[in-house]
């Protein structure tokens, strides 16, 4: 059974994917309680395994071996496919994500339009999530979760129109070709548009809200709702949960980096580009996320919003507009050349 | 604020906020009428927490109550026992020598810079920031390290005794005092930066749970949430007591009474109870610690005491009727939390279930003194 | 703090007396009958007082012990004065405690927030069925200060919104601190 | 609009100085004590359980079977007897018994000790299967404490 090649490549990497993600959702929680731990001048997890680092594998264990509780007035169904629903479109969208030049599981050139795409299903996810365990706490959380999620798609995706304006396609390898070195990265691109780290900082503030994180974590607000849409979860229902929101941010970072940060292309000329350099930018900015989040209190469900269409959504139309004329003016001003 | 009246909405369901809830820091149940997210009513429910000391009072001598003082706001356990004592004192007319007094003010105002530290944490976590709570235990640990030396307890302490203190100070505990002063001197701009400054908390704490001065005098509420809404009342000024008339320092007073004015309230009184050790540290005059001639067991004349203090919190009075036998005929604490939870009810109705819980945390509830 | 006395005995207050603030640590001592508590509570609301407290006491027995107290007294003075005239001393009487209606009390503390005057207002009540006027229309805090009275007493406050158990558990149909509560 | 542009970039600066603040403590040393590893030195006045002082002499119990503390205790922790042979004038320990679960460490006790026969122990990590493992029997304790004292002196 000869089965065609480019099935048993895609095969190959959809296992590497799913790997990919358990290791990286076990591993970032495990930075996260270091970090945490460190920001706040204590140690964090340093009992299991040297430095603690077997403790997500306990953790994991447990989480495994744990019963899955159903409630009895839950709705069946919706209560046991919202944590699949979370999951599984994070791991699909890592399928257009280029961790190198050749290291991506398929170059479609409608990629970005993909990521997007599933990323909308995860606030399905979680408002299933929320609605189907029929706890008053939840209902409230995925009403928060669905208007929060629906308030940052929108300047999140003018930016994403700007950037697609600018590198001219949506095939994410070519958007990282078209940043070889730091001065070429879009993030310092003032030619394309003078607000582009504005349009960078909107794209990150952006995915924290999308992924439920830091000062927008209104989903899960420990001190109110106390643990939001998976208050009723247990065992390997929450831990399905917590393994789509890790993957939800690895993939906003990995977005980030991609469209600003040039991607797998090394900053200077002489050091080869490569996975590398993709994942040490990648884990930058997922630091920075952990950082953010044991620095800042929560905010309210109406400042969110108020920050959303008040602030975000005019300065990233104001980045839109002001690409567009860079665009259509500069070659007139510059002569054909 | 929605206008409840016209919300004839028909789903209106009941929320239960605690008896077990982060946000409520004790056992403190509040039912919520909520109309989607916005409170229709807020109902607290109390007695889970309820140990009757005021029974326990009567079937114990005067001195045996001492120690049920430290379990009723064990945050600012100090200036319970120092209430109960000065009652007592009243009551059956002992002095309380100089250097004593002095150490009871010093220990009473370390005390309230803990509780405060503790609150400025427990609140800041209500509203998600999780490493402002770390930073102020860590300084909170090294008043109760200088309270452990001294008086044995971290908590709930029992160290004052009718006619001066249980015992002494060692001689590292001055030194410990002007360090810990210095340091906190120090980290308080810090605090400022990382949390009064940052916009977020600005936004959650800015004209939320306003609460008028007349509202105040209504409830009864006391302490800084009623100096959060312009009522200059702080018992160690108003009714002074103890030494404190000899100290200069000056009672934060806020105008706009909304949890970012009682939020203010709060830190300025730790650099103001600074102020004070500072200056008893200076005079702390020498001599015994204890009244020579307090009778072992004590008799109070018949009729009833009234005395109040300054807790953390609010006024703590304590009300004994004695019947000229060793044990209180009558024993009333009034607590301050008591009456400052009892205006949330009009005070959260209309509002967002995340501003009611940022009220509710700069109200600065104990729940163990509520029901008592 | 003239007018307030002024203003006590229009209501008519029963006995207004100045106490000893460092000895007993309150100004004034007004003494009312139940109904007049509302009249008492709004004299201090136009004053600009807030209620600090309400405190129920149980004086079971009281009259009973003054009685004997009394008798003791003038036995003893019998006994004495017997003595110096070398006569054989009388035959001791015993105190009659018939006729004794038992009572309660309910003190109100209202001080003020600017100048330091702490007025208590008390209140006698029967113990049988013990009832005085609530004074929630007046100070709104005076509702949950009274529940609590009412847990630990008994005492009814007619015209509190719910007077149902409020610290004690919902089925407690007992009162604590009453002198002849025993569990 | 001016309080728009004010909160705009006085809030993002306010939120940059917060980050400053965390990164720098980030790099702080750790404070924390790693309890099962390092323990803390309690500090001399540190309120234990109750424990009998012996007579350095004898190293007989201090307790001259007064019953002070019986009395003085609020919650009634403390049950004790003592028996006084023919010949002693002074009564001897039989029995002294606390029952840790009701003390609330007030020092009444301590306190109305006037022969400083009873004082506070140091320890603190008192783990028991059951309530009945914290009902001490003193004496025993000061048996064992003497007798491991001079075996290992």
């Amino acid at each position: 059974m000869n089965a065609h090649p480019e099935i048993l490549r895609l095969l190959a990497f959809l296992a590497g994917l799913i790997i990919f993600a358990a290791l990286n959702a076990a591993y970032l929680v495990w930075l996260e309680r270091k970090v945490c731990g460190h920001i706040q001048r204590r140690i964090g997890p340093k009992e299991v395994g040297p430095f603690g680092l077997l403790q997500p594998l306990a953790d994991g264990i447990k989480l495994m071996t744990k019963q899955v509780l159903v409630p009895p007035q839950v709705d069946p169904v919706l209560f046991r496919l919202a944590p699949a629903l979370v999951l599984i479109p994070a791991i699909m969208s890592f399928v257009v994500i280029p961790f190198s030049a050749n290291l991506v599981a398929r170059e479609i050139n409608i990629g970005l339009l993909l990521v997007f795409a599933f990323a909308s299903v995860n606030v399905l996810g979680l408002l299933l999530g929320g609605w189907g365990s029929a706890n008053k706490y939840a209902v409230i959380s995925a009403a928060r979760c669905v208007s929060q999620n629906v308030a940052y798609e929108i300047p999140m995706l003018i930016t994403v129109i700007t950037m697609v304006m600018i590198t001219g396609t949506m095939n994410l390898n070519e958007i990282v070709l078209q940043q070889p070195d730091i001065s070429q990265w879009y993030v310092f691109r003032f030619t394309a548009s003078p607000l582009m780290p504005v349009a960078f900082l909107v794209f990150f503030i952006c995915s924290l809200a999308e992924t439920n994180r830091a000062p927008f974590d209104l989903g899960e607000a420990e001190s109110e709702l106390i643990a939001g849409f998976h208050t009723e979860y247990s065992g390997m229902g929450f831990g399905l949960f917590f393994m789509g929101e890790y993957a939800n941010i690895v993939i906003g970072a990995s977005l980030a980096t991609v469209l600003f940060l040039g991607g797998w292309q090394s900053p200077v000329s002489f050091i080869p580009g490569g996975w590398w350099w993709f994942l040490a930018k990648v884990y930058f900015l997922i630091f920075t996320i952990m950082w953010i989040r044991w620095t800042y209190p929560r905010t309210t469900l109406w400042g969110l919003l108020n920050l959303s269409w008040k602030v975000l959504i005019p300065i990233s139309l104001l980045n839109l507009l002001v690409t567009g004329g860079m665009l259509k003016l500069m070659p007139l001003i510059f002569g054909a050349g | 604020m929605i206008d409840l009246a016209l919300s004839q909405n028909k789903e209106i369901f009941v929320l239960n906020l605690g008896p077990q809830h982060p946000a409520t820091h004790g056992v403190l149940r509040v039912k919520l009428l909520m109309d989607g997210e916005y409170i229709v009513s807020a109902e607290p429910v109390l007695g889970y927490i309820h140990r009757m000391h005021e029974k326990m009072g009567e079937n114990r001598t005067w001195a045996q109550f001492m120690p049920n003082t430290g379990r009723l706001d064990y945050l600012g356990a100090l200036s319970y026992n120092h209430g109960y004592a000065r009652v007592v004192e009243r009551a059956a007319g002992i002095e309380v020598p100089e250097r004593a007094e002095y150490l009871r003010v010093i220990t009473v105002e370390l005390n309230r810079i803990a509780s405060h530290l503790l609150w400025f944490g427990a609140f800041v976590l209500d509203l998600g920031g999780f490493t402002p709570l770390l930073y102020a235990f860590d300084d909170r640990e090294m008043i109760l390290d200088l309270l452990e030396s001294v008086t044995g307890a971290r908590l709930t302490f029992c160290y004052f005794r009718f006619g001066g203190v249980y015992n002494d100070i060692d001689d590292n505990f001055v030194p410990g005092t002007r360090a810990f002063i210095k340091r906190l001197r120090k980290r308080m701009p810090e605090y400022h930066n990382l949390v009064t400054k940052n916009i977020i908390i600005i936004k959650r704490l800015r004209d939320v749970g306003p609460i008028s001065a007349g509202m105040c005098r209504r409830y009864g509420a006391t302490g800084p949430v009623a100096r959060g809404s312009g009522i200059n009342y702080d018992v160690r000024k108003n009714e002074p007591y103890s030494v404190y008339p000899e100290f200069d320092f000056d009672i934060p007073v806020y105008e706009d009474g909304d949890s970012m004015a009682r939020y203010m309230v709060r830190m300025d009184e730790i650099e103001q109870s600074m102020r004070i050790v500072e200056q008893a540290l200076d005079r702390l005059p020498d001599g015994p610690v204890m009244a020579e001639k307090v009778p072992k067991i004590i008799k109070p004349k018949p009729g009833d005491y009234y005395s109040v203090v300054e807790a953390a919190r609010g006024t703590f009075g304590v009300r004994v009727v004695s019947d000229g036998t060793n044990t209180p005929y009558r024993l009333k604490l009034r607590s301050p939390t008591f009456s400052n939870l009892s205006l949330y009810g009009e005070a959260a109705r209309g509002m967002l279930l995340a501003d009611a819980l940022a009220l509710m945390g700069s109200l600065d509830l104990v729940i163990p003194e509520i029901d008592r | 703090m003239e007018n307030l006395i002024a203003q006590f005995e229009a209501i008519p207050a029963l006995a207004v007396k100045e106490a000893d603030y460092p000895v007993r640590g309150y100004h004034l001592e007004v003494t009312v009958a139940p109904e007049a508590v509302v009249a008492a509570a709004e004299v201090m609301d136009v004053a600009g007082y807030t209620l600090e407290a309400i405190t129920g006491i149980d004086w079971l027995g009281e009259e009973a012990r003054r009685r004997e107290a009394g008798v003791k007294a003038r036995n003893a003075a019998a006994v004495k004065a017997a003595k110096e005239a070398e006569e054989e001393p009388p035959e001791p009487e015993t105190a009659d405690l018939s006729g004794i209606t038992e009572e309660m009390e309910v003190v109100y503390d209202y001080t003020h927030y600017d100048h330091l005057f702490r007025v208590m207002v008390r209140c006698r009540v029967a113990r049988d069925n013990p009832g005085l006027p609530s004074i929630h229309q007046v100070f709104a805090g005076a509702d949950w200060h009274e529940k609590e009275t009412h847990d630990f007493f008994g005492i009814v406050f007619s015209g509190n919104p719910d007077l149902v158990p409020f610290i004690l558990p919902e089925d407690a149909d007992y009162h604590p601190l009453l002198k002849d509560f025993s569990t | 609009m001016g309080t728009y542009f004010k909160d705009l970039f006085g809030g993002t600066w306010s939120l940059i100085v917060g980050l400053a603040i965390t990164i720098k403590y980030f790099f702080y040393p750790v404070v924390t004590v790693q309890y099962p590893r390092a323990t803390l030195k309690m500090p001399p006045r540190f309120r234990g359980h109750i424990d009998l002082v012996a007579d350095p002499g004898t190293g007989a119990p201090k307790c001259v079977v007064c019953g002070m503390c019986q009395r003085g205790c609020p919650s009634g922790c403390i049950t004790l007897s003592g028996e006084k042979p023919e010949g002693a004038k002074k009564k001897i320990l039989t029995s002294y018994q606390l029952d840790f679960t009701h003390c609330s460490l007030c020092g009444l006790c301590v306190e109305s000790c006037n022969f400083g026969a009873i004082d506070f122990s140091k320890e603190y990590n008192l783990a028991g299967p059951s309530r009945e493992a914290y009902v001490f029997d003193l004496l025993t304790r000061l048996k064992e404490r003497t007798t491991n004292v001079d075996n290992d002196a």
